[in-house]
């Protein structure tokens, strides 16, 4: 057994808070009703239902009737861009978005891009930003939607949406941000951010797995993804997931309070320890992602030298639970395109580590972490060919 | 990722003939850093028959246990017993990889080839061969794609 | 307080089984990883959701590797319609479906009617049965699916879905099924069951709601609805709702006993006693749907003279929940298409009334709703301009 | 469905003013058994006074409840101030209704003037008017369609 168990993977998700899943209990045997059902075991449920959406609402400042829930962020990000590309396919045909997006973005517009859409991919700098004239110059008069997502989940910088906003309302396009990762976690708000469509996911802000949310400003109209029985406005069929929507709309209130009460802000500085202590007592490890404009729980490395997934199991074998965007985490070829766009070679981004903070962990974490990180570097970095003893 | 058995854990945890060599007889380096494993064998070899071997990786746990075992299965063999081991005889002594980590097991194979087929040069006085770097990486022998984390 | 709740609404939702719902517990708060991630967290929990999909694939005698998980019943039925349709668009575009499926099909089929494709829409008898001959009449050399609900949810007529399968077979068609209110009630061997593909959501089988799973016969190949990480075989990308997952599980494996154990045929008695006895305690009502080829748990009526909404009311003041096709419930302009379809008239189609029973119903119960359902009609009808005092 | 508030509730758990009549001065029927509700009002008037008023509806409980409030706030007033009573009165007089149901009131105010206008072709020496069936149901007035359960 470890000496310690300590959970650094909340950017992949989160554990549901007790007073979530406390909020979620009676919506599986007690209160079961189905909410679109006329009578008392559904209308008890219709109510709690709305009450979820007001609060999801409330966490980023928009209306309840902007905001429709979905099965998770991955569907939200297929919804809001297939949604508008087919209502104002008739418009324009180009679309825009980043080399950085999560593959629910990515994917969703290269499969556009193969079925009648034109798709531009916007790059990055070294830090994961894009630039904002390069965006503005990508807007074309054909140009329906782009989509930027707020912060990224590999390397946790926060691009500036709320200019990209403006340069997409003076051009006269529709904007999305896949705010999966940001939302809950740094104030947003709506009424002031030039948004049209944004992503959120509850299992990324301590609520259930399996709930996504999209806010869709009102005016925009949107096609819908999953036709039927037209719950959600008419906008996502299948009847819904009741105790995962009472469980996001508890989550929200819970994040509109700790980002309220500053909770945040130690956040940020437990994360600054870690980065600050992991350059300072591992040579050879750079920060990915801004130093600054970052998740304020998001810590990401390259560790030269080495390989990620070996780093991975040898800390998951010390009870520290963490990430990796190299190839052998996924099984795939390439390490992670992100680290790729942002200017890496392929044999440094095969060396990252992804640490994220929750709202558990404590300074003993950090330095139990800070502890045990350099030994394993320096064992594995004994067997790689590239360098001896760092 | 699928799980790794005990057995490559151990191997991972607690490699076998890890490090460079001083001198050594005979030096193979196969793989691609693009590709996310390197693996370089060392050789020291006497009457024909692997004395010593070493090496050094860079890679995932299933390319450092493969390593490990496929050194610990050719020491004290001789050249043409350690030729004739095959990828599929480390996987098999591991007790099984998961698929798309059997191309790793391929890596110790050849690793262990470049480095006889170097230790053969230098005993006919050639000049050592250069590290053979794959231009394809060997992950197309893999699986399909695992689904990524969040 | 009425004097009994009586929830005969088991069609539209059920409640989670408790031994469900303790097998989901722990994987809000504990087991909380993400089953793609490497770590220890992520693993214990890939293992529950794999032995989940087993569990599902042995209700109907599938593999687990033709089990895909989704976001409901909806879902899985936009993911095989859509998803054989964008897949061999190429081969032919024409498709068939019944009058009577839920929406989740209908509508489906009604988009891709406007993008491209050639649907055709079968009609049934007064029992609600397609039949074979014009479903054998239907399939063209460019049909490339035929998608026929297994059970109706409205009137609970189930089809001839093996002839049909098998005319498929013979044509060269895949064909679906919606077996959503069946899955999980009747027995459903897919070895033996000439069906590719398969629709199920564990919430109408005392599962949680916001699950969904789709069976895809070894072989058969669909685009993907949702695009993204590529979780689902990459059919269905998202985070898995891992808690609602293993909850499908359980639920299958429960029902699979009460299939084995007989307890569906005691449920069928107390439907038949329900059926028999309504029928003779109220003059001008008549069952919909098929007497015997329906749902063991499924009773569903119209009663003539009176309007469906007013009847539920009544109902659920008297603590018994039910569900009418009529349009009052739903705002809707038109009565349930399904009984429309079904060659019934506007006037006694908004007199329907559906009363479907759950694993706890009892005699008492049934008894209770003999005992309350008359006054209410009679009430009504006292007060409709069509007929006095039944 | 939305939900009804108490009062529309209770005027359709005990409505007032049901059933028949007996020789009526006047009758009047709307509405259509296709879109679901139909209403019909019996008025007994003397003095151009609307001394006694019944309704029969075969709808849903806002066709049922506008029916018995509709009928209580004409009965016993004249029929000049029963023409002027609107379908927004009687939806006021019962707190509200849900946006799909306004359409039922407007059913009520119709019936009202259906049956009045029977009273004067009657006191006329005309014949009756036949049931005013709409060729249109008054649902389009409604909002947007509720999702449907199951
Ligand atoms: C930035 C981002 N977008 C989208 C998603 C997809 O969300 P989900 O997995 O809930 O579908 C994730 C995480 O998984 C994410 O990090
Ligand atoms: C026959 C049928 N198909 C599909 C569905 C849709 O399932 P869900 O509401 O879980 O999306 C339902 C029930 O809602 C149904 O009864």
């Amino acid at each position: 057994m470890p000496l310690r168990m300590v959970y650094m993977d909340h950017s992949a998700t989160t554990f549901v808070d007790q007073a979530v899943l406390e909020k979620m209990l009676p919506f599986f045997s007690e209160k079961y009703g189905n909410p679109n059902s006329v009578h008392a075991w559904g209308r008890e449920v219709r109510s709690s239902v709305e009450e979820a959406r007001m609060n999801v609402a409330r966490l980023v400042n928009a209306e309840p009737r902007e905001i429709l829930f979905t099965g998770g962020g991955s569907e939200a990000d297929n919804l809001a861009i297939k949604g508008v590309a087919e209502n104002l396919g008739e418009k324009g045909r180009h679309l825009v978005t980043t080399a950085i997006e999560h593959h629910a973005v990515l994917d969703t517009f290269k499969w556009l891009g193969k079925h009648g859409y034109d798709v531009t991919i916007l790059p990055v700098d070294g830090d994961g930003l894009v630039d904002l004239d390069e965006f503005r110059n990508a807007l074309r008069p054909d140009t329906i939607l782009a989509s930027v997502m707020y912060a990224n989940n590999e390397v946790g910088t926060i691009q500036p949406i709320h200019e990209m906003g403006s340069i997409c309302r003076e051009k006269g396009v529709l904007f999305h941000t896949d705010a999966v990762q940001a939302a809950g976690h740094i104030p947003i708000d709506l009424k002031e951010l030039p948004v049209d469509l944004l992503t959120m996911a509850a299992h990324k802000m301590y609520g259930p797995k399996g709930v996504g949310a999209l806010y869709v400003r009102k005016g925009v109209r949107i096609a819908p993804l999953v036709h039927g029985g037209g719950q959600e406005f008419g906008l996502r069929s299948g009847t819904e997931n009741t105790a995962g929507l009472v469980g996001f709309g508890a989550a929200a209130e819970l994040a509109m309070k700790r980002i309220a009460s500053g909770e945040i802000e130690e956040e940020r500085r437990l994360r600054d320890l870690l980065i600050d202590g992991l350059l300072l007592r591992i040579e050879d490890s750079s920060l990915t992602g801004h130093r600054t404009l970052r998740l304020p729980f998001h810590a990401s490395f390259c560790i030269r030298y080495i390989e990620g997934e070996a780093m991975l199991l040898r800390l998951d074998f010390a009870g520290i639970g963490a990430s990796s965007g190299s190839a052998c985490t996924s099984g795939s070829l390439e390490p992670s395109y992100v680290l790729l766009a942002m200017g890496l070679d392929h044999a440094t981004a095969h060396g990252s580590l992804r640490l994220t903070l929750g709202k558990d962990t404590s300074e003993e974490d950090i330095a139990y972490i800070l502890e045990t990180l350099p030994p394993i570097v320096q064992t594995l970095r004994a067997m790689s060919p590239f360098k001896k003893n760092s | 990722m699928s799980m790794y058995n005990e057995k490559v854990i151990a191997a991972f945890m607690n490699p076998k003939n890890v490090g460079a060599m001083e001198n050594p007889d005979g030096v193979g380096e196969v793989g691609n850093a693009t590709c996310g494993d390197v693996m370089k064998i060392y050789l020291r070899v006497k009457d024909e028959r692997i004395e010593d071997i070493r090496f050094e990786t860079f890679g995932c746990a299933a390319a450092i246990a493969t390593s490990s075992m496929a050194t610990e299965m050719v020491k004290g063999r001789t050249i043409e017993e350690a030729l004739k081991l095959t990828n599929r005889d480390v996987a098999n002594a591991l007790g099984g990889l998961p698929p798309e980590k059997i191309h790793c097991s391929l890596l110790a194979e050849e690793g262990i080839r470049a480095a006889v087929e170097d230790y053969r040069r230098r005993s006919q006085g050639l000049p050592s061969l250069p590290p053979r770097h794959e231009a394809v990486c060997h992950h197309d022998l893999a699986g399909s794609e695992e689904p990524r984390g969040d």
